[in-house]
């Protein structure tokens, strides 16, 4: 059994205009940027986007997003795109705005085959219009269903060729929850290691969800917030 | 010491030992630097941490070591990660001892808004909706008035909400406001100031509490 | 080789490369033993494994390393653990190629019954109701009739069902057959009989496939 | 922050009678053994146990179904406990079976803060009887409700003294997720670690799940069912 490919653009060569793709990561941290690449290579058109957020101008889904490849998104938090409102203002793109918590278990629901969950998240906000409620014990809840996609893109840490993969620190975020709900997972990994090499107790996605995989050929890996010890003096504050 | 300070050092003082608390981007992740000493306390980050350290020095920022508000940190000796959907089964289970995040307004009815305005931008809500509906304990840091003077502390929240009934108490340079079910009370208030001038500068009725003290900010 | 070494062998022909696999306890279990040459197969144990490998020797039996039958089993290279609740939403989910259980009945709807018999003792349907609900494939490996000679492959079953519509194809010793729209169809049979045996000694209506062929169990 | 205890009966002093107990393991698998032992020394009575077997006659929760401190109990199998049979035609046990995937759903749920959630799980079978049924797409769903504890019992492998826990192969399956649903959770460690030595990223089990640790004394690990290379060459099976 042996899922990698040579290539990203290999990796995504058979994704079509208008499909549906969820991409992991938590702003620019522990994103597929070489998977992007390759779609932006590859010029797609129409894409239905799930991420968390959507890069920033000038990487990550940024460059998606500048390319005009991408025709909704879902994503809880997009305030680092300038380009964006204007897309949205004039209807270019559809976005839609759901709780962070939401949207993860959307997800994880998607890939668990459960068609929807009620949650207290959002209850009595714009998240819950039109959508049923109950009372459940002494609290009322909001009915959510699943998020599915044609393919997820996932970044992780090292991988085996049988598509194990580990995750390091916080890179790991949405990647492990997308692998899942996926009817394809494309995976890159910094490194290709040996099947057998990962602890089985420390495997965070089983291969099972991962239909292929690539090395990435570079991480830029910008950090898109600096607020390091210097700073935090000036401004008396620490996290 | 300005505004910010004062409410972030009170509400350190209300961190126990042993809690675990998530701290919301900006004013309330202030709150970190000013715990008292000799407690434990654990940081969760939504993106998923568990044991949210100190910033780390510039040259040894590590991009796959960042919190929510995409800063770099630092691990403590006993952090650990987990995934997105983990992170919030956490935050929604109720697993949180607190969460302070900061506001746009709260209301007498603790409603909160504090993630978007009409008109402007939309940028989204993140974890907020999640936090507000899975902590045990919410605590608003915010300063008492915008800019313009205006109150933040309403009847009713005119802006879109994040949350219905969820905040527990509101922390601001004047003073502590408990959310009751019989509306707002001013329980502690800052020095310098009477009462009226802290019901002056707030839409929302006060009620004063029989047991008001100081609002220290050691 | 004996009646159910005939159906375990038959049904790993039926196992692609690739393919993601979980055997029930028992009779599916031998399955295993007869994969084709070449072809790379994952074993699931609802417990909490991937990549489920023969059994160890008995001096190094790990009992921490076990499978949904709660026998020692070994690791492969690859092989990963997870929790419970992570291994049903794997099943549940729609992520296993195939699941192959045994059972008591199956019937002309695809229902099947393997886990109680009124009036003796309840022991539970453990597992199985999920991988019936999950799998993208079920295949029912069991003996085509009871040890009384009363038919498994109902009209329709009369225990408990294990769930409905669920059942994809029945291997017994003496044949194949499909779950079809209309119905049961006998597609393979064994050597030496013929489908009108096959059909006396099954209550539910076969159809006879048109292209029926040999059941090869090399 | 300490969160051992010197010995298991100490932890488990302040459980009371008629609580809800949820009890890790599969099989003999990864079962809380001392904690159990506590439970017995201490005559408990009334119990309400949430686990996905019950032990066999003489051995892990088996010891607790003899000495007659359980009232009622939920799980996927109780096959293995031949006294259970006359304790529930005699009423003096009240015995609730669901599947396993659902059991483990529902206990997640539990602890995620999912009050309901629908699944394809039972339909059309005793389990789904009195249960509110719902299409979904083109499937119908059955609906099922979150499950809770007093207390979980845990068993791990290695832990710090913050509650971090990791687990061991297949001793992990129904600990991890156990521990986030009880208000709450005890876990038991073969191995006490110092915090920091558990690599952050393999941590399966946070801190914030575990209320108190002990580190057990002793651990039988019987093997319920010998199933080795020799005998599969008779049978002509192996798994």
């Amino acid at each position: 059994m042996n899922k990698v490919v040579a290539s990203a653009e290999e990796a995504v060569q058979d994704i079509a205009n208008g499909s549906t793709i969820m991409l992991g990561g938590f702003g620019l941290c522990g994103i597929p940027e070489n998977l992007i690449a390759a779609l932006v290579k590859r010029g797609l058109m129409g894409l239905h986007t799930i991420s968390n957020n959507m890069g920033v101008d000038g990487f990550g889904m940024g460059l998606m997003l500048e390319a005009g490849m991408i025709a909704s998104h879902i994503g809880s938090y997009v305030g680092e795109n300038r380009r964006l409102e204007q897309m949205v203002l004039k209807g270019e793109l559809a976005l839609t705005l759901i709780p962070q918590g939401t949207l993860a278990e959307r997800i994880r629901a998607g890939g668990a085959g459960i068609p929807a969950f009620y949650t207290p998240t959002g209850l009595g906000t714009v998240v819950a219009e039109g959508k049923e409620t109950r009372e459940i014990g002494d609290r009322t809840y909001v009915l959510e269903t699943a998020l599915r996609a044609d393919v997820a893109l996932v970044k992780a840490w090292k991988g085996d060729r049988l598509g194990n993969l580990v995750y390091r620190k916080t890179a790991r975020n949405f990647n492990p929850v997308m692998a899942t709900a996926a009817r394809v997972t494309i995976a890159e990994v910094e490194e290709l290691v040996e099947p057998g090499e990962l602890d089985p107790d420390h495997i965070v996605t089983p291969g099972i969800y991962v239909k292929r995989m690539v090395v990435g050929r570079e991480y830029k890996k910008p950090i898109e917030s600096r607020f390091i010890r210097e700073k935090m003096a000036q401004a008396g504050g620490a996290a | 010491m300005n505004g910010k300070e004062r409410i972030a050092r009170r509400i350190a003082r209300e961190v126990k030992d042993g809690y675990y608390v998530n701290l919301g981007i900006g004013l309330p992740t202030m709150v970190a630097a000013y715990l008292p000493l000799g407690i434990d306390v654990i940081f969760q980050s939504e993106n998923g941490m568990l044991g949210v350290g100190i910033p780390p020095l510039e040259d040894v920022a590590d991009p796959d070591l960042i919190n929510a508000g995409k800063q770099p940190v630092t691990e403590i000796a006993g952090s650990s990660y987990f995934a997105s959907d983990e992170s919030f089964a956490m935050i929604r289970g109720g697993h949180m001892d607190m969460s302070v995040l900061g506001a746009m307004q709260v209301d007498e009815q603790g409603n909160l808004a504090n993630w978007t305005i009409p008109g402007k931008m939309v940028k989204g809500m993140g974890g907020a909706m999640d936090l507000v509906a899975g902590a045990r304990r919410v605590i608003v840091a915010m300063e008492h008035q915008t800019k313009e003077g205006e109150s933040r502390i309403l009847r009713q929240c005119t802006l879109p909400l994040t949350g219905t009934h969820v905040v527990h108490d509101i922390v601001t340079e004047l003073g502590w406001i408990r959310v009751t079910p019989d509306g707002l009370m001013l329980t502690e208030i800052a020095e310098g100031i009477g009462p009226a001038e802290v019901q002056a500068r707030t839409e929302a009725k006060l009620a004063i509490s029989p047991d008001l003290t100081a609002m220290v900010v050691v």
